[in-house]
């Protein structure tokens, strides 16, 4: 294969962050006269208009047959510059985008002499690589407007509904008999002042009314697999075992009684029973607490049914769980009267007249922040809780009046517009203490009271006793596990979330192509971070889905049938079942490839490569690295 | 002229919108008042909790915007009217006058070389000078030079040295009617005015410093510029007399969380931003002291505790009190503040001293829009808990910091969610 | 050409004969700027100089003088040379080196 | 005396290099990156052509169980690579050791810099 001879080759400085500590100058001395290349240069922000310009006009001017930029990791440029390569009439694939920042100047600014080689060794190494390339052209993949969301809480139904409303077809799974999720456990919400329940009416309307909206409850994930354009989920919808249209009285007459989770425990539900607010209409019997006494008229011979659906892309809202706190911390499980945030907010809401728990009135009570966030186990902060507490506090000092509430915290973070709800809690005469985490509170008995005592930082480190009816534990969010991230390969951030790409540049999207986070299962978010995440996942879906088509990376297998001699041992080394024998050659099914290359390596007569990784190429690279 | 969408305001929220509508193959008119879009990202140094540099994210999207088949830019330019007739806006959009004409126009910059008047550089926040003819910054887009006939002597130099011809004295306003149908508001935030802090003897204005009582006291946004990769400067120097800031302090909720000074909201950012100007700073000077005054540090967001523990341990110095004052001391700022954790009266000295200012509305178009502001200003959306990005009139949405200061990873999120809902809403309506 | 050069003279004059004339505070802020300029540059032509040096010599506010130092570094007029207890001393740009 | 390693990273693995740079980590710079999107690709020969390159260690960071394309199926598929590239390797007198294989998952920072030690270590103690 004939050599690309006219690389130009760029090397960014990125503001600083790779020119402080790698010699973009030296970078540029070191491969400017090898053989392949025609131009080298650097610049001090490549991906900028400028910076793109720069290429865009070397290709035309000089006619470039290849490009290398050095910049900052592939994941967030390599599109920048191949789309950039192409308005410029290059094939964007003889663009090599290779890393000398995440993996040279950030890593070794303890050594910039070393930075600067292996700058020039990964720059080399890419030259090698580029002067064998290929021109490549990539997959046109059609889409069909169909999506599976994951989840039906609020950011799976927000998600629904905006994509339904744009006329794709959606497949909303829910787990649970019911839509909703946690957010109709919230009483009054901030900042619009609707409670939990009519938020997820309003939203469970919108999703029952939308004939593009499939809904599936109660359904289990049995498999999910596929790619962009094409993933498959198998579930099994459990059954309700009810027939026919059951009334409240009916329902009134299962003798069984077991605590609603709905609230915590703080109340009862039958074994057959249905949410109000929600959808379906239709209630369930809960086979665990079921006796089959038969009275509510079941239908016990219901089976669960098994389902296919498919969608062109995938979205996670699985949301989160409140962190359980461990037996003894701040005197949880040891002492009734502590209690979780979500059970004080499902107190509230379901107390009249006055606040009352295990019998007994309470009068004051001590909320004691950050109990599972910003710790040793979980490092992170789980943002919604400080303003989520201050509005029970507020809430509960409305509905029962002469309270007297404590605030024991580290830092109060009742960011943007949630300042408010801090300075009306002040002006209500809540007290607030500051403690510092290496001398945390501590919870004692004393009487029929509970003592929460205190190092407050705000009065200069003095120990405060504060004698309390209950002490509230504001806990912090942490993942629901869905075995549908490991189905999908899902890759997760080190605060144990799901991982987006890029924060800023491509928050919505996971590593996995065609699989979108929305909502808590990618971090801790109030409801309205939480439904606009929702929103911004069917954005990325739309750009996919109304427009009905995508364009796919090249990167497949590739047979050269001249060289291969029919072994077969490629077929048995796919894992997808891509590749046949055809008159004693090896045939591939482009559509089936999945670019791994495990063919190529098991080839006895290398008749395969993997194209965009041409063992040629990578042979080259090798080379080109492990010289000076 | 008729497209489906229209977004006002160019800054990362509305090319974040511009270019999500325009991927899903609807034609969108982008309408910045400003000389260039980009907004106030493109200004800043490197954003957290990444450490990228702001213009590594700003600068593509950018330049994305700008060669977007669907995507059509309209800058210095503002809305004026807005009206609903049936499922159509008609709007009046006045193109302001460059003086120079945007298709001659190559961004030589040679204009600028040869202007003799000087203006503080409202990139630079005022930190150095501009000429009254002039290049808003190295990566705007679009690269045009601009005439600020207000502090022009017309001595006509630059029209002389123009090598294009591009420079036009006569040009007027004009008035361009657009159809659309669909509209989102971006139109972002306005900073505080530190020097209406009186206690803290900021005496210039936002763009103006170096006639400062004491240019030492600086604002965040002069900070950021401070320690951009494309600062003005050859070296992180502090304003006053070009030294190497040797102690730094950082006073946070400056005109946030202040009732006295009517904005009682939290900004939201500036804890975050301040943590990373001290990372920035204390990288850049290894020797430096870097010190934070604080109320509550909010690092609220993924990744932003882990960032802040980070700094923290790194040696940053917080310390817990609302300052009382900021006097002067032989050319350098005294920070005079409670310490609330010890009680202690503390009366500390430093090199330069940075406002972290908070986060103001930004209001101007709610009357022409005819869409609801809360008493601070900021875009209220009707049902914010289940629709975040919605308005009370069909049809437009709002995104980022109109409705509430936020963070970057926020704004770009809600910039889609309005895509989204726009997209819902012109597939409803018909396109 | 001849009609490039007659538009080039005149879109300014143009805007002169309409009677738009640029403001006076203007015309005496570029007054005062040329001469603090020029002073600063006279005062470097003796050798290089940190900001307040330059400050004492042409007995200016510190601070003003930064601001055009550091705006004529921008502009290529001035260029730092070494760094001394944290002040950088400044020289000027040879004629023709700036841009 | 320093050595110089070559990095095959597959996918997850590159992007926990990634993340090693975001969090500012260090570990030697004697290091080439080579980016690969699965590890199950690799001939074996590849492998030791870097040997014979002038790379004193190889390190093939796979994706593990984590491998977008193959999932679990990664693990066995490259583990046969990499035997028959420990042969490979005998036939030519290069030790082993030299070699290493590690499932990386894109935040498994430790994983990386863990096994950069370790092949120092190797390295140094022959």
């Amino acid at each position: 294969m004939k050599e690309r001879t006219k690389i130009g080759v760029y090397v960014c400085h990125c503001g600083g962050n790779i020119s402080d500590y790698v010699d973009v100058k030296k970078v540029v001395e070191a491969v400017k006269d090898l053989p392949n290349v025609a131009v080298a240069r650097d610049f001090v922000f490549m991906c900028s208009e400028a910076g793109q310009n720069l290429i865009k006009e070397d290709i035309k001017n000089l006619g470039l047959d290849g490009v290398v930029v050095a910049s900052c990791s592939p994941h967030l440029h390599e599109k920048t510059f191949r789309n950039a390569a192409k308005e410029a009439g290059l094939n964007p694939y003889l663009v090599e985008h290779v890393c000398i920042r995440e993996h040279s100047s950030w890593v070794h600014s303890d050594n910039p002499e070393a930075a600067t080689q292996k700058a020039i060794w990964i720059v080399k190494a890419a030259i090698a690589k580029v002067s064998l390339a290929r021109d490549l052209e990539s997959i046109r993949l059609d889409m069909k407007p169909e999506a599976i969301v994951m989840g039906g809480g609020i950011a799976g139904m927000r998600c629904a509904i905006d994509l339904g409303r744009a006329g794709i077809t959606v497949h909303l799974i829910e787990m649970s008999p019911f839509l909703g999720g946690r957010a109709a456990q919230i009483g009054k919400m901030y900042p619009s002042g609707i409670s939990g329940i009519e938020l997820v009416k309003k939203l469970v309307e919108e999703v029952k009314s939308n004939p593009n909206i499939k809904i599936y409850t109660n359904a289990e994930i049995v498999s999910a697999e596929g790619a962009l354009g094409e993933f498959k989920v198998k579930i099994k919808i459990n059954p309700r075992y009810v027939k026919g249209n059951v009334s409240d009285d009916t329902i009134s007459q299962c003798p069984v009684e077991v605590p609603d989770e709905f609230n915590y425990g703080l109340t009862k539900r039958k074994a057959i029973y249905k949410r109000d607010f929600t959808y379906p209409d239709t209630p369930v019997i809960d086979m665990n607490a079921c006796t089959k006494c038969g009275k509510c008229n079941p239908d016990f011979n219901q089976k669960p049914k098994t389902v296919e659906v498919t969608g062109s892309i995938v979205i996670l809202a699985t949301g989160f769980k409140p962190y359980e706190p461990k037996e003894g911390e701040f005197g949880y499980k040891v002492y009734d009267n502590v209690i979780t945030l979500p059970v004080f907010d499902r107190l509230i809401s379901i107390s009249n007249g006055k606040l009352e728990y295990n019998g007994k009135e309470i009068r004051d009570i001590a909320f004691i922040y950050c109990v599972g966030s910003r710790n040793e186990e979980h490092e992170y902060c789980s943002r919604y809780c400080c303003v989520a507490t201050i509005n029970a506090a507020l809430q509960a000092l409305e509905k029962f009046g002469d309270l007297r509430v404590y605030h024991v915290y580290r830092d109060i973070r009742t960011y943007g517009k949630y300042e408010t709800y801090y300075e009306q809690a002040g002006r209500d005469g809540m007290l607030f203490f500051k403690y510092d985490p290496e001398n945390p509170p501590v919870v004692e008995r004393s009487g029929n009271k509970l003592i929460v005592k205190v190092k407050d930082l705000l009065t200069y480190g003095e120990e405060v006793e504060i004698p309390v009816d209950m002490v509230v534990l504001s806990v912090g969010m942490e993942p629901e596990m869905s075995d549908v991230f490991t189905m999908l390969r899902v890759p997760f951030s080190r605060d144990g979330f799901l991982q987006e790409v890029h924060p800023k540049l491509r928050p919505v999207e996971t590593a996995i192509g065609g699989v979108l986070v929305a909502g808590t299962c990618q971090g801790p978010k109030d409801t309205v971070e939480a439904t606009a995440s929702a929103s911004a996942a069917a954005a990325k879906a739309d750009t996919y889905l109304v427009k009905g088509y995508t364009e796919l990376e090249p990167f497949i297998a590739e047979i050269n049938p001249e060289k291969c001699d029919g072994c077969s041992e490629c077929v048995e080394e796919c894992p997808a079942g891509a590749i046949n024998i055809e008159n004693g050659k090896a045939v591939l099914k482009e559509a089936l490839c999945k670019g791994c290359g495990a063919c190529g390596a098991v080839c006895p007569t290398e008749a395969i490569n993997l194209r965009g990784y041409y063992y040629d190429q990578l042979r080259k690279s090798i080379e080109a690295a492990g010289g000076d | 002229m008729k497209y489906d969408v229209l977004v006002i305001g160019g800054g990362i929220a509305g090319i974040e919108a511009s270019l999500t509508l325009g991927d899903a193959g609807f034609e969108v008119l982008l309408v910045e008042k400003d000389p260039s879009i980009g907004g106030h990202m493109i200004q800043l140094s490197k954003v957290f909790p990444t450490t990228d540099c702001a213009g590594c994210i700003t600068t593509p999207k950018m330049a994305a915007a700008a060669s977007h088949p669907k995507v059509h830019l309209m800058t210095y330019s503002e809305v004026k009217e807005v009206q609903k007739t049936g499922k159509e806006f008609r709007v009046k959009v006045l193109k302001k006058p460059r003086y120079v004409e945007e298709d001659l126009c190559i961004g030589c910059g040679r204009c600028e070389e040869v202007c003799p008047v000087l203006v503080p550089r409202e990139f630079d926040y005022g930190i150095v000078g501009r000429k009254a003819v002039y290049i808003p910054f190295e990566m705007a887009v679009p690269k045009k030079a601009v005439l600020d006939l207000e502090h022009c002597m017309m001595c006509g130099r630059c029209e002389r040295a123009c090598p294009k011809d591009a420079i036009n004295f006569l040009q007027e306003p004009e008035e361009v009617e657009i159809t659309v149908k669909a509209i989102i508001v971006a139109t972002g935030y306005n900073l505080f005015p530190p020097e209406k802090k009186k206690e803290y003897s900021y005496t210039g204005n936002l763009t103006l410093i170096h006639t400062n009582l004491n240019p030492n006291i600086i604002h965040s946004m002069q900070m950021e510029r401070l320690l951009a990769p494309s600062r003005p400067y050859h070296a992180l120097l502090r304003p006053g007399d070009g030294k190497v800031p040797e102690r730094v302090a950082w006073v946070l909720c400056t005109g946030s969380r202040d009732k006295s000074l009517g904005n009682p909201l939290c900004s939201r950012v500036c804890c975050m931003y301040s943590v990373k100007q001290a990372l920035l700073y204390t990288s850049a000077i290894p020797f430096g002291e870097a010190a934070i005054y604080y109320m509550d540090i909010r690092a609220f967001g993924k990744g932003f505790e882990e960032f802040y523990t980070m700094v923290r341990d790194l040696g940053v110095y917080f310390i817990r009190g609302k300052v009382a004052r900021i006097e002067s001391r032989n050319g350098n700022p005294v920070v005079i503040v409670e310490d609330t954790e010890t009680g202690e009266i503390r009366e500390d000295e430093y090199d330069m001293v940075v406002l972290s200012i908070g986060l103001l509305s930004n209001p101007e178009l709610s009357e022409i829009l005819g869409i609801d502001t809360n008493s601070y200003g900021f875009y209220v959306p009707p049902e914010e808990n289940a629709n975040p990005v919605a308005t009370k009139v069909d049809g437009i949405f709002v995104a980022g910091t109109a409705t509430c200061p936020k963070d970057i990873p926020d704004t770009v999120a809600e910039a889609a969610a309005a895509a989204a809902q726009c997209i819902a809403y012109l597939k409803e309506v018909g396109t | 050409m001849a009609e490039e050069q007659a538009k080039k003279e005149l879109t300014v004059k143009k805007l002169r004969d309409r009677g738009v004339k640029p403001r006076e505070e203007v015309i005496e802020m570029a007054k005062e700027q040329r001469k603090i300029i020029k002073q600063i540059s006279e005062c470097l032509k003796a050798g290089p100089k940190t900001i307040p040096e330059i400050a004492s010599e042409i007995n200016m506010p510190v601070g003003i003088v930064a601001w055009y130092v550091l705006t004529m570094f921008k502009y290529g007029q001035v260029e730092p040379g070494e760094e001394i207890d944290g002040y950088y001393k400044y020289k000027l740009v040879a004629k023709g080196g700036g841009k | 005396m320093t050595y110089k390693i070559l990095i095959f990273a597959a996918e997850m693995a590159y992007r926990a290099l990634d993340q090693a740079g975001l969090l500012h980590v260090h570990y030697t710079p004697n290091t080439v990156i080579i980016r690969i999107p699965c590890a199950s690709m690799l001939r074996p020969d590849l492998i030791l052509h870097a040997f014979q390159s002038g790379f004193d260690a190889v390190f093939v960071a796979s994706s593990g169980p984590d491998c977008p394309f193959l999932g679990e199926e990664c693990v066995r598929k490259t583990a046969k690579r990499i035997e028959k590239a420990y042969e490979l390797l005998d036939e030519h007198g290069i030790d082993k050791n030299r070699l290493l294989l590690t499932g990386v998952c894109s935040t498994c920072v430790e994983a990386i810099v863990g096994s950069l030690e370790r092949l120092e270590e190797t390295l140094s103690g022959e």
